[in-house]
């Protein structure tokens, strides 16, 4: 009966027992299709190879697990690019060391949309100007890529209302006429499509093919070596989970609640093991325009 | 002869009676036309299933939930912390409590700083409590203790302060000591307010444990109830918030439980008894 | 000497009986009453007395329906009393905590007859002359805890009499009051009692004092309680007093009165029957 | 005189403890504490200008209404559930249920019913801050003194006039404990209420702040939110001395010289 | 008529004054004491009677170091008195008040002899020879609001009886027992006066009793308050219910006293000086 068997936390415990000579590293991550990589890894032995023996510690944003990675309670943590620019932004002395995930780069079937109702009057991501649109966040990553992928369009973004609705009830919002469009992930990307819901643009992929969406961070002061253990044994993870979405499927039903059946159909996104910085160069450069960030991060020094 | 015997059956009658069970049915009942309004406002389509589930569905998955290990795993943890600190809490506020409501002095030295300190919402201490103690127990417990404390507090101050004056001027004249005059007299004036206070501190401790579970992703329901929210799982979460609600419930069995044990000569228990 | 029934009976109690519950399930509970029956015809004054804890403020309290008696019958005008009747004012025993300490004398005192309907000007009337009448003119604006215990006293007695009851229940009305003062008011007793034919039942300690005042006195008997006597005060109507109280029938009934409360607190109900001297 | 003393009293604690906070940053500086210095500066060039006619003023709008929502239906509902004692029994479990619920996890819920405005935030703090009046309202009706309650109902008071005269006045010191509660709880919950489902408000800028990890902004943010518990404190003080004069009446004049 | 100083005074009034100040700034302070001065030797057994709202009980807080005094002196032993002391024992007016509704009975009457210290055994001893005394052995386990007023009265005493103070003060303990056990409970005042050697201030309105009980009564007058009469008992020290109260020179001073105290109540301080019969 033990059906809810621990997902997390303590997931690393049973394959490392015994191995005394490991370096213990705690990941913090955020429990979603982005972080199957170093589920997988983990799974697959990569860091224990790389002599870590690593937890993965679970949080539902990156409000925990900033300061946990500063406090250095973590040695590493996952977070959102964006999040990360303006961290770094404000002065915190933090560096992005590995990538994470990032979109698949067709416009036509991705892990982020903005989905909206079939007689919304909502066809293009122009129309969205002057429309309620709701984010998991707001002056982030996601409504930073919507609104440049708006403006692209010819219409003026400044005029859309975006409001903050957790994704797991965006569905609802849009249903229920909360919300003229939200923007939602996997699994509600496929939830959304499958409740007779519109996509209207997938936003990571419109805004840039290459797009980075989030990433692995720690200290600038991390040590040099266990920084490039962690990196190669991410770098491996990265790979294999790339090339195995049936692995990350099954992996991920281990550590969410999603319904295996939904898994199946969601689309996964790219888990690349080099970041694009043109792509992020772009997302800076917007984030600046809609003034989510204050000047364009030094990126020589951000990034790995 | 026989009067004294009628006295005799009479007396147990009149106990029986008192200790029936009937406020239990009433609650039940209670209970069960909500789920039933629950179950039919669900059924009747008045809300979409798909964001609502239906009573019956909540409670099928609950009792999977209760027959599973790892379910009760979870609510050990939650009532771990919760427990831990809510007794933090209620004993610090019931010392510093006393104090304060013990001595006007000490009352205008404290009022800004306590009104000013206790409208900080625990969530905006989430970056201080992780920094402080990172995502252990202990940062759960910062937010714990610091929401119930408040609530504590400010029973106990109100109830310090309610002490009937002949009450303490019988305690003065008698030359009972300041500690005595707290433990004898001003104590059980506050118990009644303090019971109130431990009633409100417990449900919001156990507020604070799942949503410091919740944000900082240390095990217990809380966490479950994001995972099973992330994952779209609506019934489970709604199960799992059923199981919260149901901790309350019987927190607050116990607490009546205490309560008519400890405030017996109070009016408010008495006036039950005899009504 | 048993009480003539000349009138119909306004008040009937007929095998009253009461047992407070236990609180606890450890506790006992507690028989206060054990059997009485006495019935009280239209406008009587009749004085009460018995040792203490013999179970008056129980018996005064089931009779103005503030607590349900455990068996036995208790009428009023022939109906059943299920609850406080509207025509009955309640002097009570603790007139400290009678008193409601967020309102002044006069709110105090205007306050039953605000819940009647009384128009605001009659109120104050009513009030004003029975603050007079009790001697606390000057108070009418203090808060009932800026008075002695006497004033407090003498509060609660004016708030019964500006009520202008038809039955008046008073709980040991005088106890805190100076020899005086208590003369006084005994004597306003009387003189509400003949005005305005109100039947009196006068809860008291002082055996002078109810051979005074009284025209019958009810001694009961130690607990659990029964009727020990039933005495008729047939001293003439018109009292005063000096003369009364050095009537020698006075004197004669008030040394009756002390044997058998002095018989009384040895006597417990269900060991004898009720017995006229 | 008595200004300088009322003004020693509100300001000596608090000027320790800044004190103590300034020495900690001194001795030991970081990220997430920032002296009080800049806490002040930030505390103005953040809140007195645009912020505060769009994000503050509205907050507090809908925090009073909650605060009233919350007095009304506590004190209502608790009249009643005190005064009966089937209607406790009968309700006693549902609302021990509901407030064991965190009120974050309803908010879908009430996006469903209510739908995404300020009257689904004000219905939060309502719901999350009704308890303290509520409880203590019914622990207040149930302890009315017995020889109170046989006065006023061998005058034969009416329910209504036994609730003015009695009922409510004997039970107000508890309530007044238990509406202090409310207002900071109210205060909490309406940042809470802001943290999904809106673009604008006090707590909403505050959760901006803290993601964005401008850390002294938030900090100001919490530092005006406990501004404003404290003029809540100070207005709620003049109220309740106002209604319990006789109470406060009652027991100073005997307290200790 | 005045008291005898024969022994140095134990307690010592000069120039009392108590003022209420206002509880609110729109309502007045009461002038409650003008003017009180006596003094008290050591071992004497003094009345203090006057009318309703005299200022006997603020007398008595003020005595018991629970009230400060607005002006005046006020000395025990030589000491300013400026708590309560260690020695002192009251029975206040409000004797339903001063009993803790949660604790027993008996809970109650060791509470001030725990906190004294006494050992556990002589605590039982003591606190059921007081209840004994005030005849409620039976009610040890009971708690105050299950017994009647008198009942409560009598644990009130036996508190005070149990503590064994040297200095005893009593507010009207008498007014809610009935006459038969009011008696029995002077013969103990006395009892405990003269086996113990105590100083007792005994404040009453029954003005029989204050001469019974007392070597010496003091009249308060009307508000504002000063010292009206100052009476020596001089009846015999062995004091009997029957004897005593039929003693020609019992009558007599129990008139002059009652005169008194008529002229009390149409007498404030200020208006004239104490005067002696
Ligand atoms: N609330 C109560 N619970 C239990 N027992 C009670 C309660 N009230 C009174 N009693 C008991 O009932 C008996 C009668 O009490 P009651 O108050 O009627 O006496 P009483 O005649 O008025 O005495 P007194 O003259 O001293 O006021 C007493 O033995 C008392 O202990
Ligand atoms: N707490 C108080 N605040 C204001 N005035 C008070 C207070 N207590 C008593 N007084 C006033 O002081 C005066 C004396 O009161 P006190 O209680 O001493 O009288 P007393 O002699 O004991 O009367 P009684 O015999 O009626 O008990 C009264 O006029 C009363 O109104
Ligand atoms: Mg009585
Ligand atoms: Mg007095």
């Amino acid at each position: 009966t033990d059906s809810d068997a621990p997902t997390s936390g303590d997931s690393g415990d049973g394959d490392s027992a015994g191995s005394a000579d490991l370096i213990p590293v705690t990941v913090g991550v955020i429990p979603i299709a982005d972080t199957a990589p170093i589920y997988v890894g983990d799974d697959q032995g990569f860091f224990e190879e790389e002599g870590i023996d690593l937890t993965i510690e679970t949080a539902t944003g990156g409000a925990a697990i900033v300061p946990a990675v500063v406090s250095g309670d973590y040695e590493f943590g996952f977070s959102n690019q964006l999040s990360l620019m303006v961290a770094a932004d404000q002065g915190l002395d933090i560096k992005m060391v590995s990538a994470a995930v990032a979109t698949t780069g067709d416009t036509s079937k991705d892990m982020g949309a903005v989905v909206t109702k079939p007689d919304s009057g909502i066809a293009s991501p122009a129309d969205l100007a002057g429309k309620t649109v709701s984010s998991n966040s707001v002056g982030n990553i996601n409504d930073t890529a919507v609104r440049s992928v708006v403006d692209e369009a010819g219409a003026d973004s400044s005029t859309i209302d975006f409001v903050e609705v957790p994704f797991p009830d965006a569905i609802a919002a849009v249903e229920n006429d909360q919300v003229d469009a939200a923007f939602v992930v996997e699994p509600f990307v496929t939830a959304a499509t499958e409740a007779g819901l519109e996509v209207v643009t997938y936003a990571y992929a419109d805004f840039d093919p290459k797009l980075d969406i989030a990433a692995y961070f720690a200290l600038s002061s991390v040590d040099a070596d266990l920084l490039e253990k962690f990196q190669s044994a991410m770098q491996k993870s990265l790979e294999f989970a790339d090339s195995n979405p049936d692995v990350v499927r099954e992996i991920m039903g281990t550590y969410t609640k999603t319904d295996p059946a939904v898994l199946a159909e969601i689309t996964l996104p790219t888990y690349p093991t080099e970041f694009d910085r043109a792509s992020s160069e772009k997302l800076a450069a917007a984030a600046v325009e809609y003034g989510v960030l204050k000047a364009e991060p030094d990126f020589d020094n951000l990034l790995p | 002869m026989t009067a004294v015997l009628n006295t005799v059956s009479e007396v147990r009658r009149l106990r029986r009676r008192t200790s029936s069970g009937a406020g239990a049915w009433l609650g039940a009942i209670g209970v069960v036309a909500f789920l039933g309004l629950w179950e039919t406002v669900s059924r009747l389509g008045l809300v979409d299933t798909r964001f609502v589930p239906p009573a019956s569905e909540v409670l099928v998955r609950f009792g999977q939930y209760v027959i599973d290990r790892a379910f009760w795993r979870d609510v050990g943890s939650t009532m771990l912390s919760w427990s831990l600190g809510l007794i933090i809490a209620v004993a610090a506020a019931t010392v510093i409590g006393f104090l304060i409501g013990s001595s006007r002095f000490l009352e205008r030295l404290t009022h800004s700083t306590i009104e000013f300190l206790r409208p900080v919402p625990s969530v905006a201490l989430i970056p201080l409590a992780v920094l402080l103690f990172g995502t252990k127990i202990q940062a759960g417990l910062l937010l714990i203790v610091y929401a119930a404390f408040w609530q504590v507090l400010i029973q106990v101050i109100y109830g310090a302060k309610d002490v009937d004056p002949v009450a303490d001027a019988t305690a003065r004249s008698y030359g009972l000591s300041r500690f005595q005059r707290i433990r004898h007299v001003t104590w059980p004036t506050a118990l009644p307010y303090l019971m109130t206070g431990v009633r409100l501190a417990a449900a919001v401790a156990l507020i604070l444990a799942i949503t410091a579970e919740l944000i900082i992703g240390t095990p217990g329901l809380g966490k479950q109830i994001a995972e099973t929210r992330e994952g779209g799982a609506i019934t489970s979460m709604y199960a799992l918030i059923l199981a919260t609600g149901l901790i309350g419930v019987a927190i607050n069995l116990v607490a009546r439980f205490i309560e008519r044990r400890v405030l017996a000569w109070h009016t408010s228990v008495r006036m039950d008894v005899a009504g | 000497m048993s009480p003539e029934n000349a009138t119909t009976p306004v008040l009937l109690v007929e095998g009253l009986r009461k047992i407070y519950p236990a609180p606890t399930p450890q506790a006992e509970a507690i028989e206060a009453i054990r059997d009485l029956t006495f019935s009280i015809p239209q406008g009587q004054l009749v004085c009460i007395v018995g040792p203490s804890g013999a179970g008056k403020t129980t018996l005064l309290k089931c009779i103005a329906g503030l607590l349900p008696p455990t068996a036995g019958r208790l009428e009023l005008e022939g109906k059943a009393i299920t609850g406080p009747p509207k025509t009955m004012a309640v002097v009570f025993q603790e007139y400290g905590r009678s008193l409601y300490p967020w309102m002044s004398v006069q709110a105090n005192v205007e306050l039953p007859l605000k819940s009647a309907g009384v128009p605001k000007a009659e109120r104050h009337q009513r009030c004003s002359e029975a603050l007079e009448a009790v001697g606390l003119s000057d108070a009418a604006d203090k808060y009932p805890w800026q008075l002695s215990g006497g004033m407090q006293q003498r509060v609660a007695i004016a708030r019964a009499v500006a009520y202008r009851p038809q039955i008046l229940l008073m709980d040991e009305p005088f106890a805190a009051v100076d020899a005086q003062t208590r003369a006084d008011l005994e004597d306003l007793v009387r003189k509400i009692w003949k005005e305005l034919g109100v039947t009196v039942l006068f809860v008291t300690h002082d055996i002078d004092e109810s051979v005074y005042l009284g025209q019958r006195v009810i001694v009961l008997s130690n607990r659990p309680t029964v009727v020990q006597d039933d005495v008729t005060i047939d001293l003439p109507d018109e009292r005063d007093q000096l003369t009364t109280r050095s009537d020698p029938r006075f004197v004669e009934l008030r040394r009756h009165i002390y044997g058998e409360i002095q018989r009384a607190k040895t006597n417990a109900g269900g060991a004898q029957q009720p017995a006229s001297a | 005189m008595k200004f300088l003393i009322s003004l020693f009293f509100l300001l000596a604690l608090p000027i320790v403890l800044i004190l103590l906070w300034w020495i900690s940053t001194i001795v030991s500086p970081s990220f997430f504490v920032p002296t009080p210095g800049e806490l002040i500066t930030t505390f103005f060039d953040t809140w007195f200008g645009e912020r505060f006619t769009e994000d503050v003023l509205p907050s507090i709008g809908r925090l009073f209404l909650g605060i009233a929502g919350s007095i009304i239906v506590g004190v209502g509902l608790g009249l009643l559930i005190g005064s009966f004692k089937p209607l406790r029994q009968l309700l006693e479990p549902l609302l021990e249920f509901f407030r064991a619920i965190p009120p974050p996890v309803l908010l879908p819920l009430l996006m469903i019913i209510i739908g995404v405005n300020w009257r689904m935030q004000v219905f939060v703090i309502i719901f999350g801050s009704l308890w303290p009046v509520l409880l203590n309202t019914v622990e207040g009706v149930r302890a009315t003194d017995e020889v109170q309650r046989d006065t006023a109902r061998s005058y034969g008071l009416g329910r209504m006039a036994r609730l003015r005269y009695l009922i409510l006045p004997a039970a107000a010191p508890q309530i007044l404990a238990g509406i202090r509660q409310c207002l900071s709880i109210a205060l909490i919950l309406m940042v809470i209420s802001e943290l999904w489902y809106t673009s604008a408000g006090l707590g909403f800028t505050i959760v901006q702040f803290q993601r964005n990890f401008a850390i002294p902004e938030m900090w100001s943010g919490i530092l005006l939110l406990g501004l404003i518990g404290l003029g809540l404190a100070v207005l709620f003080r003049y109220t309740e001395r106002y209604i319990l004069r006789w109470y406060h009446g009652l027991r100073e004049v005997q307290r200790e010289p």
